[in-house]
């Protein structure tokens, strides 16, 4: 199994939830990050002194699939989150060892599939 | 406060509107100043609504704010609209010479509002018009369900609350009432009550506790070893505004009480509240220090209410130092009361009842102690203090248990876990990230439109 | 209100000021109370300004607070200043005999506020002195651009709503205003708008429909196939604050629209103000009822105000029991004119239109069903109605129309994704993460002072 | 406003109650009037402690708040108190004929609030009772502890700043206030100050600056190279809600500075007010567009509360137009003052300094520029704010520095990093995240209770 | 070592770190999430229109010990956030390579040991 | 690849950033999570009842960088975080298979890269 990680603009994360649908990914977990990149930050002002925030919004998505899944899902993710502006953000594929669902104790790829 | 029942001046005035004018001593000047008076101390009682909402809501969880938002709303509201129907009337039946003094009814609405006299200085010795009374009346009303309100917030079923709530305001509080303010039997035994320690915060006091009682703590506060652990509210800040708002209503709720702008009357009772409630906030604080050496700001925040319930029973009878004394009491009593409260399992998430009913009580006894006017006794004082408690206890029980058979009390323990504000409501009450993260933007986070795609292309 | 100008009686007071006095039959006493009712009735009409503004703030999103509160401080700000500049005798121009009624000017600023009457009970009848009349009214004008703020919210260039509520408190309102309460042809018909549910709530209600049309809806509430999703305010105890603090400051807009304290007549109209706003919440739960079964705060909030927005035309000439219809009409009417305003299309983040124009509409006509004088007509309620109607959209729709075509109306799609605080202010609303993570403290936020290495050293 | 020390009318009072009456030529209908003006004005004044607890809650970071809520809070209370116990009486001791003017003291407590005649129309020209003006002289006195409360905000221990404010309210600020409005040695030389823009307002500036140089910067506001890294504040709203009250407290403050509710007077001194306020807002932000392009919330706010203090001084004797320049000039100040503080190295979070102390000392001067009393020159005015400046600099300077010498001015690095909240109080200010994520919900966050097992498996 | 990463329901949080303390665990890192999945979201409702907010609270749980921990570790937090209903969430397995303490500069099991 | 996971302490973060800098890493992800270890927790106060908050709040990095690379970021973050004081945190370092850019769709290392 592989775990994929995304980290995108957070307008994109309606956009990476379709088109995983769209490949029959049914589960997903996502968290608000910063995001600290090539993207420049932005300057803010407060009481006439000026300071730069480095650190943007950006979403990061987790799905662990089959191996044979994992490619087609980093690829649906990167065609779903492009604009091809600077600091659209990054696929990772990580290896997982396993994987257990909670409510009924399966265990590997049995874990992460729909039924 | 006693209101004056003018009911043989006005035939009297409507006779000769000349002579009650002379009788009465008040110019046009006197009586045009002591309305605005009591207009603005309805204002003022009106905003006290306000910050009952947000002591409220500052000291409970986020989860349950839009709920507790829409009782107090809903408070206000209906209680206006039973008062008009029949709480005042009830309230003020005009008791006959000779009766018990117990229960009377002057008839629905406010039709009495358009009799002749019934808006000139002949109504109530030119200290109000009709209308005026009415209002301020309201105003007061109100305040005894939402005492409730906070004691039982987080997990009482709104639906449940509202009826509760209404049935209270517009009989519960309005009967009692009657009983001193309306001229009924305890005020003939010489009871003492002068803007409603007992009237008001006790009888919103025993509601309270009635309600905790039914309904039991919080799910989390207590372990089943007995433990306590605190569920610590949700905004400081709301909490402060609530009452800083609440001393500010007291000018009304106390200042109006004198029932006309009398320059000595008003001022000394604004003097003597002000001074309770200041001496509350600093008695809470010092009773505090032997329990923590790190200050706690709602524990202060209680102290001032405490010291403003307390001096509420005596505010006119009461002098200054004595006043400083009776809140100071007042504030250390509610650090106590909260303490020995949460000891017994009575979870009560803004310590209504130690605020209301504990101070309340102190308060009334307090004018049989410190009273400048010799007639006031500890004895009846007392009386007073216990008919209440059981008229109250009885009819808020009786109301709560037909409730809890009947349509249920208490939320499910899912909703309660997930919150009053998603369960009662389908919504949340903050969402105050800034960013714009998928969680603040609805349309993100709903099945929402697709943003347009030029957004997409132009976004850096 | 009809502004007396007492500009004859002037001549007469200068003459005799001791006669005047006599004629005028007002005591020191009695213009000293009335003149102080008239001065708090501007304190509540200005409060009513932080009302505005904790609505708009409690019902749009986080991002966009600062540009809402930016908006709101800068209307009430202008608003004073321009009235002084020219608005109050635009207003109050003091129409010739004979002239039409439509235009009039004064004069720049308060000179006439050194007349050697101006403050003495000759000049109104002893209701109020000159200054008192400029600060009552020009707390009033600044409510217009208000209403227009929240509508227009979260996608307008803010020097483009500057430019534009500068205008419109400056010269549509007043100019609009004074055909009635300035004496005007509106006036000389029999119209009747006692305290501006025409002049106040639906020209601020036109206006904010101008401006939802020529911006058209935010980003993401409408999907191309249609849907609508809704966007969820940031505060909803911002929101609750901001109609308590409306319906406190109605004492003074409507109380003080009596242009006296007058006892009988004030205390008339604030009994049946809250009698309608306490209707208008409920009508709006009820009416809510029937769409769903979970409660909504916003939409009984929407219903008090849209009860006191209706209320306000007739206050003074509808009974209390007809009063408590009016507002709960309009509390229902607000609840279908919100649902029904969403599918059309007309975007309205706070509800602004459905309460001020829909309910000031419904509030001017029902003068014309239930007033107790006979002399007001439906149809010449009718006509008040759609004078102002095709007036401010004309006004609006122009001003509206030019500024789009020179400066701009909307930020930019980036701009709106990203919140107007950002874009326009380069700041943010909130951070009330109490944790001492890094997006809590500037200091390390931004490019930061390195922390003293001695702190680094004792941190535990 | 100089109290008049009414001791020799008191005693004529007591001898000819009736034709004291007459004397003074204020009937009941007046007196009543005023004394509700004026109680209104204390409750007016009274809310402006909210308004400050609220700026300086909006404009600090989350993780002080309890601490700034607690202090403003202690304020208000113990202001009361010592005000009650010497501070009245040190502040109007009523320096006999011929005395020097700097120090007295007319004993301990209240007790001449008992004398006959002191609660009617003989104590005060018929503009107050005794009782009034204890309670709104009292609301006053704690303003200026306050003030400081703000700058010295987010790195202040406790305890110090408790007994710094605790002493500054009761004998500095009230020594100081003796010499004008006590009818000390600067009233005898013709120094103005109408409402206290140098007695109340410089006071507690210089107050605030002493303590700012004797604290320093926060952590991580001036990096070691001196390079300036802002904080921004937690709340913009809290910020606003803290101005539009402390506006709304201004119409008490500056018109109850009349001491009566004279019409002509009263209301003038509220337009001015508001003028001034209005031009300060709208000032602040044409300064601050020379500064930055994006208009600053929080410097717009200042503004308003600059013109505000800036007028406050003349308020009754500086015509509309000259208000609105004062008023602007105020606000352009105050944006330059923040700035240079800033350069300075002044650290003061909320902008105390600027506000209160820079355009305290213009409102004073300005007196001596635009007066119509030409009485007034800019050179009295001119030794008036030296001579407060150098007793409060001295007095505040003293005090801070014995205070750091025995029990520590400042909370420790590590506290100043994980808030004073934790630090001080222990707890946090808000929780305002509405999921059932384990950091709401206390009982999950602590050691808690477990849920009950039926909770976990009736949870979908 | 492993690093065991378990998506659970935020009441959970406290049963977690119970069980996990009595098989010896001592350190855990904890953040807030959304997850996505089979269990369904609920509807919100505001003023009169409804919308559907399918991401649910969830707490994700990283603990990285010594790989012979780490079945136990699994199986304790399956056992501890088990409610046999939807939702109850996943338990995935990834390999580490190292570990590094801080504080001290140790590597690999002793940068997580009690020590 | 090797992702480094960094749990600090949170004032930490903007001298991580810095020294990360100073060895060329041009990106990098964080993010709010609270801890549980071995430094204790405080104890918070509220009406007079004490609770012991067990969980601190720290911040997360995640740094994505080419093999070669991972011990020297490991290393600089354990020098730039390091205080001696119970609590500083610990890094871990996780294999990492691949990496994609959503804006050009690059893979592995040049995806990471400063290009
Ligand atoms: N080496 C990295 N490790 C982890 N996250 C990274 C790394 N580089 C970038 N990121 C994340 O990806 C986001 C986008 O990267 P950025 O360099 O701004 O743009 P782009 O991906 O278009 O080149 C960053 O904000 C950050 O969250
Ligand atoms: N493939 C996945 N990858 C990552 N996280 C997942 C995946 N599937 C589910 N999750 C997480 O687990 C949670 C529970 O999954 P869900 O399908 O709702 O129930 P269950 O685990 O009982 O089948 C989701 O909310 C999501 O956070
Ligand atoms: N086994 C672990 N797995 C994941 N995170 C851990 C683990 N042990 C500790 N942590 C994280 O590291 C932080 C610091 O650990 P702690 O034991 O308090 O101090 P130290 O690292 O100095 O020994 C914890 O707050 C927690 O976030």
């Amino acid at each position: 199994m592989k775990k994929i990680e995304a980290i995108i603009k957070p307008f994109k994360l309606d956009e990476a939830k379709e088109a995983l649908s769209g490949i029959g990914i049914q589960g997903l977990t996502v968290s608000e990050v910063k995001g600290f990149g090539r993207q420049k930050g932005h300057t803010e002002l407060y009481r006439g002194a000026e300071y730069v925030v480095d650190f943007l919004p950006k979403i990061k998505l987790e799905i662990v699939v089959d191996d044979e899944l994992a490619e087609k899902v980093a690829l649906t993710l990167q065609e779903a989150c492009h604009t091809g502006r600077i600091g659209d953000g990054k696929i990772f594929v990580l290896p997982v060892e396993d994987a257990l669902r909670i409510r009924t104790g399966e265990r590997g790829a049995a874990a992460v599939s729909v039924g | 406060m006693i209101r004056k029942l003018a009911l043989p001046a006005l035939i009297g005035a409507l006779a000769l509107p000349g002579l009650a004018f002379a009788d009465d001593g008040v110019s046009p000047g006197v009586f045009t100043a002591n309305n605005i008076w009591m207009m603005l101390a309805a204002a003022l009682v009106f905003i006290m609504h306000l910050g009952f909402a947000m002591v409220e809501t500052g000291l409970t969880r986020a989860k349950n704010t839009v709920n507790i938002l829409f009782k107090n709303t809903f408070i206000i509201c209906s209680g206006i609209l039973t008062y008009y129907l029949v709480g005042f009337n009830l309230m003020y039946p005009g008791f006959a010479e000779g009766s018990a003094g117990i229960l009377g009814f002057a008839g629905f609405g406010l039709s009495a509002g358009f009799d002749a006299a019934a808006n000139t200085p002949a109504y109530a010795d030119g200290g109000y018009t009709y209308w005026t009374d009415f209002l301020f009346q309201a105003m007061f009303a109100a305040t005894a369900a939402t005492i409730v309100s906070g004691a039982v917030a987080e997990r009482i079923k709104l639906k449940s609350f509202m009826l509760f709530s209404a049935i209270f305001v517009a009989f519960v509080y309005t009967i009692a009432g009657s009983w001193k303010w309306g001229g009924g039997w305890l005020d003939g035994m010489g009871f003492y009550d002068f803007a409603g320690s007992t009237l008001v915060h006790s009888v919103g006091g025993w509601g309270a506790l009635m309600g905790i009682i039914f309904l039991g703590p919080r799910l989390g506060k207590y372990s089943k070893s007995g433990r306590l652990t605190p569920i610590p509210g949700s905004s400081m800040p709301s909490a402060t505004i609530g009452v800083f708002l609440l001393w500010l209503g007291w000018f009304g709720f106390n200042g109006g009480s004198v029932l006309s702008g009398d320059p000595a009357a008003t001022s000394f009772v604004l003097v003597t509240t002000c001074l309770a409630a200041a001496a509350g906030g600093v008695g809470a604080m010092i009773a505090y220090s032997f329990i923590s050496s790190k200050p706690d700001l709602s524990m202060a925040l209680n102290g001032i209410l405490a010291g403003l319930v307390g001096i509420t029973a005596g505010a006119d009878v009461i002098n200054p130092s004595f006043a400083i004394l009776v809140g100071g009491i007042a504030g250390a009593l509610v650090v106590f009361s909260v303490i020995t409260f949460d000891k017994l399992k009575i979870d009560d998430p803004v310590g209504a009842t130690s605020v209301h009913l504990t101070c309340g009580i102190w308060g009334t006894l307090a004018v049989g102690i410190f009273s400048t006017n010799p007639e006031h006794s500890f004895g009846i004082q007392l009386v007073g203090v216990l008919a209440y408690a059981g008229f109250t206890v009885v009819c808020a029980g009786t109301l709560f248990a037909i409730i809890r058979a009947t349509m249920g009390l208490r939320v499910s323990e899912e909703e309660e876990l997930e919150g009053l504000d998603l369960g009662e409501h389908g919504m949340h009450a903050y969402d105050v990230n800034p960013s714009t993260g998928p969680f603040d933007d609805a349309h993100l986070r709903g099945h929402a439109a697709p943003v347009p795609s030029t957004a997409l292309a132009t976004e850096s």
